[in-house]
């Protein structure tokens, strides 16, 4: 008999429909992976099941968890299954936990919550349930708190919570999306050893088939609010599926790149973070973040540097961006550096431009696309004025596929995609040698992702752009980049050829992010 | 954390001195001789002179600035032009009233805000809510001189289930001490009741949005349950800086309801002493309420680590 | 539900401010005329609110107060605003500069005042009037400002618009001005229209204790202060001014809360 | 729900009320709290309104009616030139801390009053005293350097009370005299308690007790009297309560007159003041008796000129200054001034000045004199305009008994220098002869009031409100005192 079985589900949030008829089912011991893009309703599906749904939410159909509907259940009921019966993994390992108190307190509540125990055993069985999540006592005390953690450990926090009562099913919605590739694989890694030691059944949600796909007995694919198809990966026939398949490992057609002229050049550079303020004067000891790099950018060529979070890559990009100064080194664009004095370079720094993460934080709200896209204009001497500066932005609006009359529009009115493009129409409104793409496609779901890498791909064809890819995610670099540099630390670690470095990685840090990184069965 | 007190104290120090400075050189500037003040009308002008020499104001203002200081740094404010009693003294005797009229208002405010706030919140959008909510914007905006006025009519005068004003004294015992606190303190509290609940109200709807809330439900706790255990100590933080602001303000503020209630305290002494011209109170007053509201704001600030864990690391 | 207290208090507020411009061209009654002998009268049909101790119309009295009130409330905020966002702006920008330092302890050594009290400090030094009750209550609405702003800023400063402005070579000022402050709006609205209000009350509790607009200026608070002593034979004369206080500090209130909530759900800060 | 929360409240309380109606007892209000605790050393009528006849005694002292009685002193003998008075002081009068009263003690008063350093707030009272002897244990020679009709009425002022050189160091804080009543306690910013003097001279007090209370907010004194927490409240400031106390029988109502001139003062030398015509409009657009029913409720004495009515050397002048705004517009007019002129209106704190002030800055607006209102505190009033002369009009009470020779005195506040009238001034100090003293009086009245120095509004009426069962308190207010020592509970 299945653990969970959803029949023809159907939720709707003040009226608007969220979720149409989703059947799907979990068995003990078996790990189905719920894959769709953003609005999809997966997480939505697995709140249903939790019956945490925000207000206004009416469901409809069967829940079926352990024999029980859950949709019929008062809450009473419901909160002796939860945490009991069922258990659930967030997101968010920053802010899933209670940061005023002790992850051995927020582990033993869960078991003070449902059995009669007493406080110091249910502190024991708390340090049990971090072991089995690998974070031994010894080695992580209970009375530490969340902030004092790594977003790594947190999350193992987060899953010694669900399962510190053993319950028949785990849910565990996109629990690795905010952590770094390596830490990802080995809380992908937990979450089967306790799938396998416990038999309970565990619906993975994901936007990232890769996570999946390795994982997952059965894939269920959702696109808005209803289950496309479902079924193991190999089968998986639905167009919608294919293409999403196909998106996930996109490789865009771009030519070979051959050119060796050095268009960036960085020798030697180190940045330090000045320490914190301690009173009226002093500070603490600063941090260094970036530490004795040197590398050059190729004209013409895609740049790709790959590292996980804090290696120092966003502060690199700032440094040849010339928003901060260098505590050492050069910086040079052509021989000029970006810095002249202490003073930015204005003619260096009209020819580079950026392209940031987020589609949402990266534009004024308050602007129209238009005054938006013409702000790098600023940068010219002699700026284009009234008809001369209309056309320069219609002309880039049109680069990246958008009408010419979006410009009057706020940017509010566009999707995440749409707001990548203008924010790439931005950078090439003046024209420059240089895009810095700092996470330019992370953000965004696999098919919009997929045709903005073709979009780069083309511009850079066509205007001879040289791009610096930065990103975190390596199946992307790979298949878009014509070399690599890996950073660890502050420092380079390695650098190649793209595909030499990713077919025999030099460096033990390479060779263990390459594997860490979710990759597609060639099967499908 | 010794080094971090003693810069902590250090910065304490600084802004006193400034504020300190502020205080003497806006006074200086005040027009009006307490001298002639205490003579009146038919004093001749060496007589105003002679008094003016006993009391030391013929002596250079800076002379008088460090003597103050110098002082006050040993606990002593000087002795009061109009009253020629000790400042200190004076000001120990009407702080047994303005502190505890301060706390008894604080006591009432908190005791009406948090369990209404809660309430409030827990039923968000309910009947409940929203007259809670219109209750305090009630409270809010009514003027609590206006209000004290109609407790005055309506409690003293009319019923007359309290006196009208006055202190009954902390000899006469502390019922009756209490007593003719309740109606100052009732109208002080009123204001700061409805703003103390609204951010009750407000603070933990924003940490009922939290994820950690979702968390704790998904292991299985009530809704009640997850407003107790993790909902109400996150929403401290705003809460705590308000009663701290509002212990300032109910300890300086009340000069207003002082006067309405006759009551013998420190905000009261401070308006005497300003149309009597007496500086030295009014300078030691201001001063001394200064340091109490840098004092309650350090405390508030070790209340956020006490409550806060993630600050500790830092202190 | 705040739709309808945005409606409310908007009525209120526009009530309120009517009644203000209305009294510059047109009062029931003349309010410098006294006519003692027909003092005190309960409210009827010559006069809706009844008249006050000196014969003079409290309608009449309320509109003209009503002009005093907000325009104390007014200048003082704008003062505060003025003064205030400039400088939080600034410190953002400049962000653990000493600059930074120097406004907000400047801040910190201003809301270490007893505002009330620096008041009337305030108007023992200048005296008592219209004007030095604006500036006292300006001088402690600059920190509110100044606070608001630097907060605000600081979370724009972080957002990557202001990294793309600064890419297109945009110095810290001009980014201030363009990006920074559109963004401030509502909420400069919203804590504008509260601090609004409470200087309304300041206003009356300063005028209550006398330190405010001085005679024949008619403000709302020394209304109340005037009727005290006669509360219990002319009770209209203390009820309708202090009526007047709560109504239009309420309506703005409301308004302050509900531009809050239309503007943007996500401004749930509670004003002081 | 709050209103049951208080009615527990204060059912749980009512047994501690305060303020028992115990027969001997007494609560009374005052307005204004005393600085320090010596008449002889601040002008402070507060001062005097708890200690005068109470606690302090002089060598004369006033009457209810503001004659001059024996005080301290049973007798005196004045010599035939009218300069040299011999006090013969009562036996066996003991000061509070049991110290006898000597001639030493008059003869350290008078010199300590008069000194060099002296901080009485009246020194002119003894400027006069030429020597002061003490002829043997009881009796006291003063010489004055010229004959002063007024000598004996000012040594029954609060400022000429006898103190003993061996209590004046703490006397600002523990006053000892020789009164009815001593000092017990005083909780500063709230009440002074005094308690009945056992061996007094003479007749004892019928309190065992009393306590000033400080009420300075007219509201709160209405809210006190009417919750009866005092008993009696003198100089009551809201004259519009009057009627309602009158109306409840659980109240009296006593309204006396005072010494209290109330005036517009003008400032004679600056333009357009220093202009008798622009005097004499301002004069005639005022009408007395709106101010009087707008500011006082009706309480006082319409005047028409520096003097209390209830001097029998009172002429009524108000003819001279009759409400008369036509005139009044003519005589602008006529000084040139046709279309009117602005000028500073500074009023003191108390309600007479502040309500009236801004019915004479209607009034005048009236007749084209616009008016800049600007409220001040005493210690400011006091520098801006006692002091700095720096003001158009005014309105304060001018309360010391007999002031009239004020006006001689060219540097005075108001300004005004008349020869003429300085020559009556002077012809009165040195005579004696009642008759010819009554025909100055007369000339020095109308000299000002024919001059307009002022205008002349009303004198000051004292209301006072109290339990309807207490007997024995003063009416009028020849001086600002509080005399305790004939007030009973009627059984």
């Amino acid at each position: 008999m299945s653990l969970l079985r959803i029949e023809a589900l159907g939720l709707s949030i003040h009226g608007q429909r969220v979720l149409r008829d989703v059947s799907l089912r979990v068995d003990p011991g078996e790990i189905v992976g719920v894959i769709g893009e953003s609005g999809s309703g997966k997480s939505m599906t697995a709140l249903s099941v939790m019956q945490l749904l925000p207000r206004g939410a009416r469901c409809e159909g069967r829940v079926m968890l352990a024999g029980q509907d859950v949709l019929t259940l008062r809450e009473r009921a419901l909160c002796g299954l939860r945490g009991q019966a069922v258990g659930m993994v967030f997101q968010e390992p920053m802010s899933a936990l209670n940061p005023l108190q002790t992850i051995g307190a927020q582990v033993a509540e869960t078991i003070l919550i449902h059995e009669k125990v007493g406080r110091r055993e249910a502190m024991a069985r708390a340090g049990e349930a971090l072991e089995r999540v690998e974070l031994p006592p010894h080695r992580v005390a209970l009375s530490r708190y969340p902030h004092e953690l790594s977003g790594g450990q947190r999350q193992r926090v987060g899953i010694a919570m669900a399962i510190a009562l053993r319950p028949r099913l785990l849910i565990a919605d996109e629990p690795t999306t905010a952590l770094d590739v390596t830490t990802q694989a080995e809380v992908l890694k937990l979450l089967k050893r306790l799938v396998q030691e416990d038999g309970m059944g565990l619906m993975l949600i994901s936007h990232d088939l890769g996570v999946v796909a390795g994982m997952a007995e059965r894939i269920v694919i959702m696109r808005q609010g209803r289950v496309i198809e479902q079924g193991r990966f190999g089968a998986l026939a639905h167009p919608y599926s294919r293409a999403l398949l196909e998106a996930s490992d996109h490789v865009p057609a771009r030519p070979a790149h051959d050119g060796q002229a050095p268009l960036l050049r960085v020798s030697d550079v180190v940045r330090d973070y000045p320490g914190r303020r301690q009173g009226w004067r002093g500070r603490a000891a600063p941090t260094r973040a970036v530490d004795g790099v040197s590398f050059d950018i190729r004209r013409g060529e895609n740049l790709g540097l790959v590292g996980e979070s804090g290696c120092g890559k966003s502060t690199l990009a700032r440094a040849i961006l010339g928003l901060e100064p260098v505590e050492g080194g050069r910086i040079e664009l052509d021989g000029q550096p970006v810095f002249d004095g202490h003073r930015v370079n204005r003619a260096v720094r009209r020819r580079m431009q950026v392209v940031f993460q987020d589609p949402y934080g990266s534009f004024n709200p308050r602007w129209s696309v238009a005054r938006l896209v013409a702000e790098p204009l600023y940068l010219l001497d002699d700026p284009p004025q009234g008809a001369a500066r209309k056309a320069a932005v219609a002309e880039a609006l049109s680069s990246v596929g958008l009408r010419p009359e979006d410009g009057a529009r706020y940017i509010h009115e566009f999707s995440g995609g749409q707001r990548q493009r203008i924010a790439l129409a931005r950078a090439l409104i003046i024209r420059p040698d240089l895009i810095v793409l700092d996470e330019a496609v992370s953000a965004l779901d696999v098919s919009i992702r997929a045709q903005m890498l073709d979009l780069l791909a083309d511009l850079s064809t066509r205007l001879g752009l040289t791009y610096l890819f930065i990103s975190h995610d390596l199946s992307v670099v790979r298949n878009v980049t014509d070399r690599v540099l890996v950073m660890q630390g502050g420092r380079i670690v390695e650098e190649g050829a793209t595909a030499q470095v990713f077919a025999a990685p030099g460096h033990p840090y390479t060779r263990r992010l390459i594997a860490a990184t979710p990759r597609l069965p060639v099967s499908a | 954390m010794l080094r971090y007190g003693a810069r902590r104290a250090m910065s304490l120090f600084v802004s006193l001195l400034v504020a300190s400075l502020v205080i003497f050189l806006a006074l200086e500037i005040v027009p009006g001789d307490p001298a002639a003040y205490m003579l009146g009308i038919n004093a001749e002008p060496d007589t105003v002179a002679a008094l003016r020499a006993e009391l030391g104001l013929n002596r250079a203002a800076p002379l008088r600035y460090l003597d103050w200081i110098g002082g006050m740094l040993q606990g002593d404010f000087g002795i009061s032009y109009t009253y020629r009693t000790p400042v200190a003294g004076m000001i120990a005797e009407r702080l047994k009233v303005s502190l505890p009229l301060a706390l008894y208002a604080l006591a009432l405010s908190t005791l009406i805000a948090f369990p209404a706030g809660i309430w409030a919140a827990q039923r968000r959008g309910s009947a409940v809510d929203v007259g809670v909510m219109g209750v305090t914007q009630l409270g809010v905006a009514i003027p609590n001189f206006w209000f004290a006025m109609l407790m005055v009519l309506v409690f003293a005068i009319n019923l007359r289930w309290f006196s009208a004003g006055g202190f009954a004294g902390w000899d006469s015992g502390f019922l009756a001490a209490m007593k003719s606190l309740t109606l100052p303190a009732v109208a002080l509290a009123l204001p700061q009741a409805s703003i103390l609940t609204r951010v009750m109200r407000s603070a933990l709807l924003d940490t009922l949005g939290e994820d950690y809330i979702r968390t704790a439900r998904a292991k299985g706790l009530t809704r009640g349950q997850a407003l107790r255990r993790h909902a109400l100590r996150n929403a401290m933080i705003p809460v705590l800086t308000i009663i701290g602001l509002q212990f300032s303000f109910l300890l300086a503020g009340a000069i207003i309801i002082e006067n309405v209630f006759f009551l013998p305290g420190l905000g009261r002494l401070v308006f005497q002493a300003i149309s009597a011209r007496d500086l030295i109170v009014v300078e030691s007053v201001v001063m001394l309420l200064v340091f109490a509201v840098i004092v309650v704001n350090f405390a508030v600030d070790l209340a956020y680590a006490w409550v806060d864990p993630r600050l500790r690391g830092e202190r | 539900m705040s739709r309808m207290g945005l409606i409310a208090g908007a009525v209120l507020t526009l009530l309120f401010s009517g009644a203000a411009v209305l009294s510059l061209v047109w009062v029931p009654h003349d309010i410098e005329a006294m006519h003692i002998a027909e003092r005190m009268q309960p409210p009827g049909a010559a006069h809706l609110l009844g008249t006050d101790h000196f014969g003079r119309d409290i309608l009449s009295m309320i509109m003209v107060g009503a002009r005093t009130s907000i325009a104390v409330a007014l200048v003082a905020v704008g003062i505060g605003m003025g003064l205030g966002v400039p400088l939080g702006l600034l410190a953002a920008a400049r962000r653990g500069g000493w600059l930074d330092e120097i406004i907000m302890r400047g801040n910190d050594l201003i809301f270490a005042f007893p505002s009330l009290l620096i008041a009337v400090m305030i108007t023992a030094v200048f005296g008592a009037g219209a004007v030095n009750a604006i500036i006292a209550i300006g001088i402690f609405n600059i920190p509110v400002f100044a606070r608001l702003a630097r907060g605000a800023a600081l979370s724009l400063w972080t957002r990557e618009f202001v990294l793309a402005a600064r890419v297109a070579g945009k110095g810290r000022l001009r980014i201030s001005a363009e990006h920074i402050l559109p963004n401030l709006a509502n909420l400069l609205i919203v804590q504008g229209t509260i601090q609004f209000s409470l200087g309304i009350l300041a206003e009356a509790g300063l005028s209550y204790v006398g330190l405010g607009a001085q005679p024949p200026v008619p403000s709302w608070g020394r209304m109340l202060a005037d009727s005290q002593t006669m509360i219990s034979m002319a009770p209209h004369m203390a009820l309708f001014p202090g009526l007047a206080i709560l109504l239009a500090v309420l309506g703005l209130n409301l308004t302050g809360d509900g531009l809050r909530d239309w503007l943007d759900p996500r401004l749930r800060r509670e004003a002081r | 729900m709050k209103v049951l929360a208080m009615t527990a409240l204060a059912g749980a309380m009512t047994l501690a009320a305060w303020g028992a109606e115990a027969k001997s007892d007494l609560v009374v209000g005052l307005q204004l709290e005393p600085p320090h605790l010596d008449p002889t050393s601040a002008a402070a009528g507060a001062i005097d309104q708890v200690l005068y006849a109470n606690v302090f005694e002089g060598l004369t002292r006033f009457g209810p009616d503001g004659s001059v009685n024996p005080g301290l002193a049973e007798s005196w003998d004045i010599s035939d030139d009218g300069r040299v008075y011999t006090f013969h002081l009562r036996e066996g009068v003991q000061f509070h801390d049991g110290s006898a009263l000597d001639a030493g003690d008059v003869v350290f008063t008078l010199d300590r009053a008069r000194a060099e350093d002296s901080q009485n707030a009246q020194k002119a009272l003894f400027a006069g005293i030429e020597s002061v002897e003490a002829l043997d244990d009881l009796k006291v020679r003063v010489t004055l350097a010229q004959p002063d009709g007024g000598f004996l009425f000012n040594m029954a002022w609060g400022d000429a009370v006898i103190v003993a050189p061996e209590s004046i160091e703490s006397i600002k804080q523990r006053p000892v005299g020789t009164g009815a009543f001593r000092f017990k306690d005083w909780v500063q910013g709230d009440r002074i308690t005094l308690e009945r003097n056992p061996g007094y001279w003479g007749e004892a007090a019928r309190l065992d007790r009393a306590t000033f209370k400080f009420i300075s907010d007219p509201t709160a004194a209405f809210a006190a009297v009417m919750a009866e927490d005092v008993h009696a409240f003198p100089f009551y400031p809201a004259p519009e309560n009057l009627p309602q106390f009158e109306a409840d029988a659980r109240f009296q109502v006593l309204v006396g007159s005072t010494e209290g001139e109330t005036v517009l003062a003008m400032n004679n030398a600056a333009p357009p003041l220093d202009n008798p015509l622009v005097r004499r409009a301002v004069a005639h657009a005022i009408d007395r008796k709106a101010i009087m029913e707008g500011a006082m409720f009706g309480l006082g004495t319409p005047i028409g000129t520096h003097f209390a009515p209830h001097h029998p050397d009172y002429v009524d002048l108000t003819f001279l200054s009759d409400y008369d705004p036509e005139l009044s517009r003519q005589l602008l007019a006529e000084a040139g001034l046709g279309d009117g002129f602005t000028t500073t209106l500074k009023l003191p704190p108390p309600s007479y000045a502040r309500r009236g002030g801004e019915i004479v800055a209607a009034q005048l607006r009236n007749v084209g004199i616009e008016t800049e209102i600007t409220n001040l505190e005493w210690a400011q009033w006091l520098e801006e305009v006692f002091r700095g002369k720096d003001f158009g009009l005014t309105i304060v009470s001018h309360t010391e008994p007999m002031d009239i020779g004020i006006y001689a005195r060219p540097d005075y506040y108001f300004q005004y220098d008349s020869a003429e009238f300085q020559a009556l001034n002077a012809a009165l100090s040195t005579e004696t002869d009642p008759e010819k003293r009554s025909e100055i009086l007369v000339a020095m009245q109308t000299r000002i009031a024919e001059d307009h120095v002022n205008g002349f509004l009303f004198q000051l009426a004292v209301p006072t409100v109290a339990d309807a069962r207490l007997r024995g308190l003063w009416v009028d207010a020849p001086t600002q005192a509080t005399d305790l020592t004939g007030v009973y509970w009627e059984e």
